[in-house]
C-alpha cells in the first residue's frame, strides 16, 4: 500500500531528520532532568505534585482562581473531567494514531447511561450512581467495538469522517428517540452517597471539591494502568501503528486487534468521563455533545503532546480551565483553540510536552546490562534521546 | 486560462436562463394580502402605544428604602455565545430597574452583578454556585433558558436563594417542588392555546404545525396541536441549523393549509418562511416568542410580511416611559424581547429589599407572598411559582418592523 | 518447534519458544546476566537445524501475476527459493522486483498465481499472518518506527513471541513479566548481532543511515523468519559499508536463514548470492548461478538496454 | 385527526409516511436535485484535492461559506436586499454574475491561502498524514470562528436575487426557475471541469500528479503549481456553489453554515467515488434526492443527516471506491 509519494516522503524525511536536530520545546529540559532522577526521587516529586493537585480547589490560589465568574472547585472538577476524557482520547489519537472525531459520542453515551439509570426523569430501574461508572464504561466499550469493527479497517481520513458521523448520530439519536428526552433532558442525575452535617449531600452539584477528588483519584489510577499497557506489546503496537501501520503489520503485529483495543480503551475512558460529567452537572441533555466539543478534546490531546499521557491530562485541564478563568475569552475560545491546533501542527507537532513514550517494562535492565558490557571496552552507553519523556 | 473560461460559460448559461424569465422578475413580492391558498388572511391593526398600567410598581419605589451597603442582585444567564442577545435584553432591563432604584433611594444602593452561563446547562453550575456562595447576593434574575434552569434549580434551592426567571418557559420547571424558583411570564402551556385564537382572528382555517428539535419547540407544538384540534392540517419536524426546508414545504403546500405555526426559533423559522413564500405559499406564518425577533425580518426578507407572532411578553417599546429609560441603559437600542420582564422581576426584588427584607430567607418569603402590578402584568405567584394571570400578545410584521396587535389570549 | 509445517502460524511461535527461551536465557535468575556471546548464538540461530535440509524448496512461486488497472506489473513469474540459499532478485528499474516482493508479503493482492511457504499458500492471508508463517522483510525506503528506540523497534518485531494481551498488561501478570524480560534480552542480542547494540537507546529516526539499515534487518530477524527478504539493503552505502553488509548477509545465512535479496549493486549481488532470478518488464528472463547470469545474453541485453551504471554486470 | 398526530409525536419516533412521499414525489425529486447539484459542486473541491494530495480537506466547507459571505456582501452592496430588486432582467443577470465572480474569487483566495499557510509548510516537512488532517480541522475551525467573531452568531440578512416562479408545468408538477438555473449551471460547470481534467495541459498535470507525484515531477510537471491550481479550481467551484446556495437560502451566510453542507458534499464525493469528477456529480445528486425523500418519508429533518451518515458508512463498508469506482488517477484521456 505504499504509494510512491509515501515512499519518497519517507526517504526524504529520513534524510531531513539526519540533517536537522529536533527542536527543543519549553519543557524538554525539565523532562530530561526528570529522567536523570533516581526512582525514589521521582516518587517523592510525584507525591508532592499529587498533594498539590489534590489541594488545588482548597487552596483556591489567587490569580489562578476562576472566581468571581465561576466557582473554583467546580472549575477544578470540570478540568479533571476534561483531563480524563483527554487521557482516553490520547490512547486513540496520540498513541495509536487513529483520528477519532466522534469521541464526544462516547462521552455522551457515558452521560446518558448515568442519566438513564439514576435520574428521576428516567423510567429505567434505578441503581446507585457509583455502579453506573463501570456500567457506563461497559456500554461505551460495546459502542466502541460496534463502531470500530467495521471502521477500523478504513484508511485514516475515512475513519475520521466516519467517527465524526458517529458522534453526530449519537447526538441526533438523543434528540429523536423519545426515551432519551432530547433537549428536555434528565434532571437529578445521581451522585455518590453521603450527607454533610447541614443535610446537603457531599456530592452536591454545587460542591466541586468531592467531584474533583474523585475524578483525580480515578485519573491517577488510570494513568498507572495505562502506563502498564504502554510498556507492553499493546503500547508498542500502538506507537508502531501510528508511525507506520503497514510496517507494523508486516513485522507480525496484529494491527487490527490492537487498534480495536485502543478504540475500546478510549471509549471506556470517554464513557467514564461522560458519566462523571453527568453526575457533576446533575443534568444531562443533548446540547453539549456536538462536534465542537469533540474538537476541544482533540485540541487538548494535541496541545499536551499527542501520545503523552501527562501532556493529555494537562492539555485537557487547560482546555477546560482557560475559558472559565478568562471569561472574556469565551467568545474566542474556539478560534483560539483552532489557531493552537494549526500552529502546533506546523511548528511543534509533538505538542507542549513531547511524546516520547517508554515502551519497555524492563528497559532500565537492558541499559544496565549494556552498561556492564560496554564499560569494559570503554564505550559509554548512549544517553536517552533528546525527546522529552512521559 | 481555460478555467476562467469554463466558469464564465456556466455563468453565461445562468444569464440566459434568467434573462428568459426576467421580465416578470420584479412584479412585486409576496404580500400579506395576497390571498389564495385556502383562505384570505385578515390584517390585524397594529397597536400604537400601551398605557403604563395604573398602579404599576416602579423600581424607584418611594425613595425611602434602606438597606445594608453591598446588598447585591445578580443576573445569571447568557452574556456571550449564540444566545447572547436574549441575555442582553434582560440584563439591560434589570440594570435600568437598579439604576432607577439607586437614583431614587440614596439610603439603599443595591449592587448589580452579572455572571455569564453562555445559556448552556453544563456551563451554568459554576457561575450559579459562585453566586450562591457570594453572601451579599440576596436575589437573582435568571436563568433565562429552561435547560440551564433545570440544571441549576437544585443549587438555588439548597442555598435558599430566590431567583425569578424572566424567560424560561418550560412548564416542567415548576414541577420540581423548588421553593426558590419563580417565573415572571407565562409558560409554554399558555402560549400554545393562543395559537388557535390568533389563527381565528386572522381567519385561518387549517394550520400546519412544524416543530424543531428543541425542548421549547416540541413542548409548544404539543400544546398548540392540542389546542388547534381539528384545525391541524398536518405536521412536520425540522432540526436546528437546517437550511433547506423543501420537503417540509411540499408537505405544507400539499395540505392546503392557510397558516403555518412554526414552533421553534427564528434562525430556522426565517428561512422556512422565506422558502415557503418562494414556493408560492399565500397563507400566514405564525411563530412564537422564539421567532419574534428583528432578526427574523432580516433573515426572511420580504417574505416576512406574512408573519404573525404570539408572545407572553409585553411590547416594551410601546410603554413610552420604559422605552426611554431603557435606551439610556442600552446605548440607544429599543427594548427587546423580555426586557420588560427583566425590569419587572428586578423591581419585585428591589421593592422587597427596600422593605427591609434584604436577607435570603426574608426575600424568598417576600416574593412568595408578593402581590403587585408590574409594567407587563400583575405579579402574584401560586405555590409552585407560576403567575396566576397571564396575557399573550399578538404581533405581526409591518413595514419591516414587529408591531403589537394587542392581547390575544 | 520442530515441525511447524502446520497451517496455523501461531503454533510455531510463542508459548514453547518463550518458555524455552526464558529458560535458556536464565530469566529465572535475573541477577546473573548470561554471557552475551553464547546468547547471541542461541537467539540468532534458534533450534531449527532439524528442518534445515539445504536444497529443498522453502518457497514456491507459481505464475505470480500482479496488475494495476490495465498495467501488468508482474506477468506469470515462477521460481523457487531453496532452503539455506541466498537468492538474488535483479532486473532493470521497473522490472517488477519490489512488486514481486509486495505480492509475496501480502502488500499487493496478486491477480493470479500462488506463493507457497513450506506448502502453506500465502494468498488471502493477512500481512501479519504471513509474517508469523515465517516470511520477514526490510524496506527499500527504510520504514522504521521513528519515534521508538532501536531496542523498541526490535521488540516490536518480537511481537509474535508475546501471548499476553491488554488485560495481562494492565495487571502485569507473571507471564507478561516473563515475556517482557525475554523480549529485552532477545532484542539486545539481535542488536548485538547486527552490530548496533551501543545505540539500543537511541530513537530510530536519530540513528545514522547505515545503522537504520542494520536495525531494519534486526527487526526483521526478530520475527524469526524462515525467509528473510531484503529490499535493496545496500542503497546509499559506500563500498566499505557494502562489504560489511555482505559479511552480515553471509553470517545471517550461515546461521540458518534463507535470504531473498533484491539489489541494484551488481558487485554485491554477484558476490553474495547463490542463485539469481532476473526480471524484466514483469517477466522472468533468466535464472541461475551468478556465473550463468553473468553470461546470459538475455540478461546482458536487458542491462545494456538501459543506460547502466552497474559496470559489474 | 389531531389525536393521531399527537400520538405520533408522543410515542413513535419512526413513522413512515408513504402517502406524503407519493403525493410529493416529483417536487421532492426536483428540490433534491437542486440541492444535490450544490453538493456536487462542493464535492468536486474535495475530490480534486483528495486526488492530488490524498488529503481530506476538512476546511473546504469553510472555503464554501466564505464564498457565500462574499456573494451576500456583493449583492447587498449592489442594492439587493430583503425584497427582490426592481431591476430589469439583464441587470439582474449582470449583478448575479458579479456576485458569482466575487464568490468564486473569495473562495478561491481562501483556498489558495489555506494551501499556502497551512498545507504547504507541512508538505515541506513531509508531515505524517495525521498532522495534515488535524491541521485541516484546525483551519476549518479557525476560518469558521473568524466569521463568528466578525459577524456574530446570527446569519447575514437575506438577499433575494429575483422573484422565483414556476417556468414549466410538468404534468401538474411545477418546475421553478431557481431549480432550472442551478441544475443546468451546475451540470455545465461539472462538464467543464471534466473536460478540463481530460483535455487540457493542466488537467493532464493533475492526473499525472494524482497518479504518481514523483514520476510526474520527473516528467517536468510542476507539482506545486498543480496543487495550487487544484485548490483554486475547488475554490472557484465552491464559490459558484455558494451563489446557488444563497439563491436557494437567501439567509444562508452564517459562520457555521458550511459544516453540515461540507459533510454532505464529502459524503457525495465518497458515494460517487472519491477522486472521480463524474462520481461527484452523481453522488451529489443522489444524496440530495435521498435526503429529501428521507425527510418526507420520516417526517423529521433529523433523519436526513442520520441517513446521509449511514449511507456514507455503508458505502465505505461495501464499496470503498464509490459507485463509479476508479479515481482521478485512472482517468484516461
Amino acid at each position: 500500500m505504499t504509494s510512491p509519494i509515501e515512499d519518497a516522503a519517507a526517504t526524504q524525511s529520513h534524510l531531513d531528520e539526519q540533517s536537522e536536530r529536533p527542536k527543543r520545546g519549553p519543557f524538554d529540559g525539565l523532562a530530561r532532568r526528570w529522567d536523570h532522577l533516581e526512582r525514589w526521587q521521582q516518587w517523592g516529586v510525584l507525591a508532592l505534585v499529587a498533594a498539590l493537585v489534590y489541594l488545588l480547589p482548597v487552596l483556591n490560589p489567587p490569580l489562578i482562581t476562576s472566581e468571581p465568574s465561576n466557582d473554583f472547585p467546580i472549575t477544578c472538577a470540570n478540568m479533571a473531567i476534561y483531563a480524563l476524557a483527554a487521557l482516553g482520547l490520547n490512547a486513540v489519537v496520540g498513541q495509536a494514531g487513529l483520528l477519532d472525531l466522534g469521541y464526544i459520542g462516547f462521552f455522551a453515551v457515558g452521560a446518558y447511561v448515568t442519566a438513564l439509570w439514576t435520574s428521576t426523569d428516567s423510567t429505567f430501574v434505578k441503581i446507585p450512581y457509583l455502579w453506573t461508572l463501570p456500567l457506563a464504561m461497559i456500554v461505551t466499550v460495546f459502542f466502541g467495538i460496534i463502531l470500530g469493527l467495521p471502521t477500523l479497517r478504513l484508511r485514516g481520513d475515512y475513519l475520521a469522517i466516519v467517527t465524526l458521523g458517529f458522534g453526530e448520530i449519537i447526538r441526533l439519536l438523543a434528540t429523536i428517540i423519545p426515551a432519551l428526552r432530547g433537549q428536555v433532558g434528565f434532571q437529578n442525575v445521581g451522585a455518590p452517597p453521603g450527607t454533610k452535617s447541614d443535610g446537603n449531600p457531599v456530592f452536591a452539584n454545587s460542591s466541586g471539591t468531592p467531584w474533583y477528588w474523585l475524578t483525580v483519584t480515578i485519573i491517577i489510577l488510570l494513568m498507572v494502568l495505562l502506563g502498564n499497557i504502554e510498556r507492553s506489546r499493546a503500547g508498542r503496537a500502538w506507537i508502531a501503528i501510528r508511525e507506520d501501520e503497514d510496517a507494523a503489520e508486516i513485522m507480525g503485529v496484529p494491527t487490527f486487534k490492537f487498534k480495536l483495543w485502543a478504540f475500546a480503551i478510549g471509549a471506556a475512558l470517554g464513557g467514564l468521563s461522560g458519566a462523571l460529567f453527568g453526575g457533576l452537572n446533575g443534568f444531562v441533555n443533548n446540547q453539549k455533545f456536538d462536534v465542537q466539543t469533540s474538537m476541544l478534546f482533540l485540541a487538548a490531546v494535541v496541545l499536551g503532546g499527542a501520545g503523552n499521557k501527562f501532556g493529555a491530562v494537562i492539555g485537557g485541564a487547560l482546555v477546560a480551565y482557560l475559558p472559565l478563568r478568562f471569561t472574556g475569552l469565551a467568545e474566542y475560545k474556539f478560534l483560539i483553540f483552532g489557531v493552537i491546533l494549526v500552529v502546533l501542527m506546523i511548528f511543534r507537532p509533538q505538542g507542549l510536552f513531547g511524546a516520547r513514550n517508554h515502551l519497555l517494562t524492563y528497559a532500565s535492565r537492558a541499559r544496565r546490562w549494556l552498561g556492564e558490557k560496554t564499560s569494559g571496552s570503554g564505550a559509554t552507553a548512549v544517553p536517552a534521546t533528546e525527546e522529552s519523556s512521559s | 486560462m481555460s478555467r476562467s473560461f469554463k466558469a464564465s460559460a456556466a455563468v453565461a448559461a445562468l444569464a440566459l436562463l434568467l434573462a428568459g424569465c426576467a421580465n416578470d422578475s420584479s412584479d412585486g413580492g409576496a404580500t400579506s394580502d395576497g390571498g389564495g391558498g385556502g383562505g384570505s388572511a385578515k390584517v390585524l391593526p397594529a397597536q400604537s402605544s400601551i398605557e403604563t398600567p395604573a398602579g404599576a410598581v416602579k423600581a424607584a419605589g418611594d425613595g425611602k428604602g434602606k438597606c445594608a451597603a453591598g446588598t447585591t442582585i445578580a443576573y445569571v444567564g447568557a452574556m456571550t455565545g449564540d444566545n447572547a442577545q436574549l441575555g442582553i435584553n434582560i440584563y439591560n432591563g434589570v440594570q435600568q430597574a437598579i439604576n432607577e432604584h439607586n437614583k431614587a433611594n440614596p439610603g439603599c444602593q443595591v449592587k448589580f452583578s452579572k455572571v455569564d452561563t453562555e445559556g448552556s446547562p453544563d456551563k451554568a453550575t459554576g457561575p450559579v454556585t459562585q453566586v450562591t456562595n457570594t453572601k451579599n447576593v440576596v436575589g437573582v434574575i435568571g436563568l433565562p433558558f429552561s435547560g440551564e434552569s433545570k440544571a441549576t434549580g437544585k443549587i438555588f434551592e439548597q442555598a435558599g436563594l430566590v431567583h425569578i426567571t424572566p424567560s424560561a418557559t418550560n412548564p416542567d420547571l415548576t414541577k420540581n417542588k423548588w421553593t426558590t424558583f419563580f417565573r415572571a411570564l407565562g409558560n409554554d402551556n399558555v402560549q400554545g392555546p393562543a395559537v388557535p385564537k390568533l389563527a381565528e382572528k386572522i381567519g385561518a382555517k387549517k394550520v400546519f404545525v412544524v416543530q424543531d428539535d428543541s425542548d421549547y419547540g416540541i413542548g409548544l407544538a404539543k400544546t398548540a396541536t392540542a389546542a388547534l384540534g381539528d384545525k391541524v392540517a398536518g405536521s412536520d419536524k425540522v432540526v436546528t441549523k437546517q437550511k433547506d426546508f423543501s420537503a417540509t414545504i411540499q408537505k405544507i403546500l400539499n395540505s392546503k393549509a392557510d397558516a403555518v405555526f412554526y414552533a421553534g426559533y427564528f434562525a430556522e423559522g426565517a428561512p422556512l418562511d422565506q422558502q415557503l413564500v418562494g414556493k408560492g405559499f399565500k397563507g400566514t406564518f405564525i411563530g412564537p416568542d422564539g421567532v419574534k425577533d428583528d432578526q427574523f425580518i432580516k433573515l426572511a426578507g420580504s417574505s416576512s410580511k406574512n408573519a404573525y407572532f404570539t408572545c407572553p411578553c409585553i411590547p416594551g417599546e410601546l410603554i413610552k416611559e420604559f422605552a426611554t429609560g431603557y435606551k439610556a441603559v442600552s446605548g440607544g437600542k429599543d427594548p427587546g424581547t423580555y426586557s420588560v420582564e427583566g425590569y419587572d422581576a428586578a423591581t419585585v426584588l428591589l421593592s422587597g429589599i427596600d422593605k427591609g427584607k434584604a436577607t435570603r430567607p426574608a426575600l424568598k418569603d417576600y416574593v412568595k407572598t408578593y402581590d403587585g402590578q408590574g409594567l407587563s402584568k400583575k405579579f402574584k405567584w401560586d405555590d409552585k411559582g407560576e403567575l396566576a394571570e397571564l396575557a399573550v400578545y399578538g404581533y405581526r410584521v409591518d413595514n419591516g418592523k414587529i408591531v403589537s396587535v394587542g392581547t390575544i389570549g | 518447534m520442530s515441525s511447524p509445517a502446520s497451517d496455523q502460524p501461531e503454533v510455531r511461535t510463542p508459548e514453547a519458544s518463550t518458555a524455552e527461551g526464558a529458560d535458556r536465557l536464565g530469566v529465572e535468575q535475573p541477577d546473573a546476566p548470561p554471557s552475551l556471546e553464547s546468547e547471541v548464538a542461541q537467539v540468532v540461530a534458534p533450534d531449527r537445524d532439524i528442518e534445515v535440509a539445504v536444497g529443498d524448496n522453502l518457497v514456491e512461486i507459481r505464475d505470480l501475476t500482479v496488475t494495476f488497472g490495465g498495467l501488468t506489473a508482474l506477468d506469470h513469474v515462477t521460481f523457487d527459493i531453496r532452503r539455506g540459499e541466498i537468492l538474488g532478485l535483479i532486473g532493470p528499474n521497473g522490472a517488477g522486483k519490489t512488486t514481486c516482493f509486495n505480492a509475496m508479503t501480502g502488500v499487493y493482492k496478486p491477480s493470479d498465481g500462488t506463493v507457497e511457504l513450506e506448502g502453506n499458500s500465502l494468498g488471502g492471508r493477512k500481512k501479519h499472518a504471513i509474517t508469523r508463517l515465517g516470511l520477514a522483510r526490510t524496506f527499500q525506503n527504510i520504514r522504521l518506527f521513528g519515534q521508538m528506540t532501536a531496542l523498541e523497534n526490535v521488540v516490536v518485531g518480537l511481537d509474535a513471541r508475546h501471548k499476553t494481551s491488554v488485560p495481562g498488561a494492565v495487571f502485569r501478570t507473571p507471564r507478561l513479566r516473563r515475556e517482557e524480560k525475554s523480549s529485552i534480552e532477545h532484542g539486545m542480542a539481535l542488536l548485538e548481532f547486527v552490530g548496533i547494540v551501543d545505540k539500543s537507546d537511541v530513537l530510530a529516526r536519530n540513528l545514522p543511515y547505515g545503522y537504520q539499515r542494520r536495525l531494519e534487518i534486526a527487526r526483521a530477524l526478530a520475527t524469526e523468519p524462515k525467509l528473510l527478504c531484503l529490499d535493496e539493503p545496500a542503497a546509499g552505502f559506500n563500498p566499505a559499508e557494502k562489504d560489511e553488509l555482505m559479511q552480515l548477509i553471509r553470517t545471517i545465512r550461515d546461521d540458518g536463514y534463507t535470504i531473498l535479496l533484491i539489489e541494484h549493486d551488481m558487485r554485491l549481488v554477484m558476490g553474495v548470492t547463490d542463485r539469481i532470478v532476473v526480471l524484466e518488464f514483469g517477466k522472468k528472463i533468466a535464472e541461475g548461478t551468478p556465473q550463468e547470469i553473468r553470461e546470459d545474453p538475455k540478461v546482458i541485453a536487458a542491462y545494456l538496454g538501459e543506460e547502466s551504471d552497474d559496470g559489474a554486470a | 385527526m389531531h389525536t393521531l398526530l399527537a400520538a405520533a409525536a408522543d410515542d413513535q419516533w419512526i413513522t413512515l409516511d408513504w402517502a406524503s412521499l407519493g403525493s410529493t414525489f416529483w417536487p421532492s425529486t426536483f428540490d433534491g436535485l437542486t440541492f444535490g447539484a450544490i453538493y456536487a459542486l462542493v464535492a468536486l473541491g474535495y475530490t480534486l484535492v483528495y486526488g492530488v494530495l490524498n488529503l481530506m480537506n476538512f476546511a473546504h466547507s469553510e472555503v464554501f461559506i466564505t464564498g457565500a459571505y462574499a456573494v451576500v456582501f456583493t449583492l447587498t452592496s449592489l442594492g439587493f436586499g430583503a425584497s427582490p430588486p426592481n431591476l430589469s432582467g439583464p441587470e439582474i443577470v449582470l449583478n448575479l454574475i458579479l456576485a458569482g465572480l466575487a464568490g468564486m474569487a473569495a473562495a478561491a483566495l481562501v483556498a489558495f491561502l489555506l494551501e499556502r499557510i497551512a498545507y504547504r509548510p507541512l508538505r515541506r516537512r513531509n508531515a505524517p498524514r495525521l498532522v495534515f488532517l488535524i491541521t485541516a480541522i484546525g483551519m476549518s475551525f479557525v476560518i469558521q470562528n473568524l466569521f463568528f467573531v466578525w459577524r456574530g452568531a446570527t446569519a447575514e440578512p437575506s438577499v433575494t436575487m429575483f422573484q422565483n416562479k414556476a417556468v414549466f408545468d410538468l404534468g401538474g408538477n411545477l418546475i421553478y426557475m431557481d431549480t432550472l438555473i442551478i441544475v443546468i449551471a451546475a451540470i455545465v460547470m461539472m462538464v467543464g471541469v471534466d473536460q478540463l481534467i481530460r483535455r487540457t495541459r493542466l488537467g493532464r498535470g493533475i492526473r499525472a500528479v494524482a497518479q504518481d507525484p514523483d514520476t510526474a515531477t520527473l516528467m517536468g510537471v510542476n507539482r506545486e503549481r498543480i496543487i495550487i491550481s487544484t485548490f483554486v479550481i475547488g475554490g472557484v467551484l465552491a464559490g459558484a456553489a455558494a451563489l446557488f446556495y444563497i439563491m436557494k437560502v437567501p439567509s444562508g451566510a452564517i459562520y457555521n453554515g458550511g459544516f453540515i453542507l461540507g459533510i454532505k458534499a464529502f459524503t457525495a464525493a465518497v458515494l460517487g467515488g472519491i477522486g472521480n469528477v463524474r462520481g461527484a456529480l452523481l453522488g451529489g445528486l443522489l444524496l440530495g434526492v435521498i435526503g429529501n425523500y428521507g425527510q418526507v418519508l420520516l417526517g423529521n429533518g433529523q433523519w436526513t443527516d442520520v441517513v446521509s451518515f449511514i449511507v456514507l458508512v455503508l458505502v465505505l463498508m461495501v464499496r470503498p471506491e464509490g459507485i463509479l469506482g476508479s479515481n482521478l488517477a485512472k482517468v484516461r484521456a
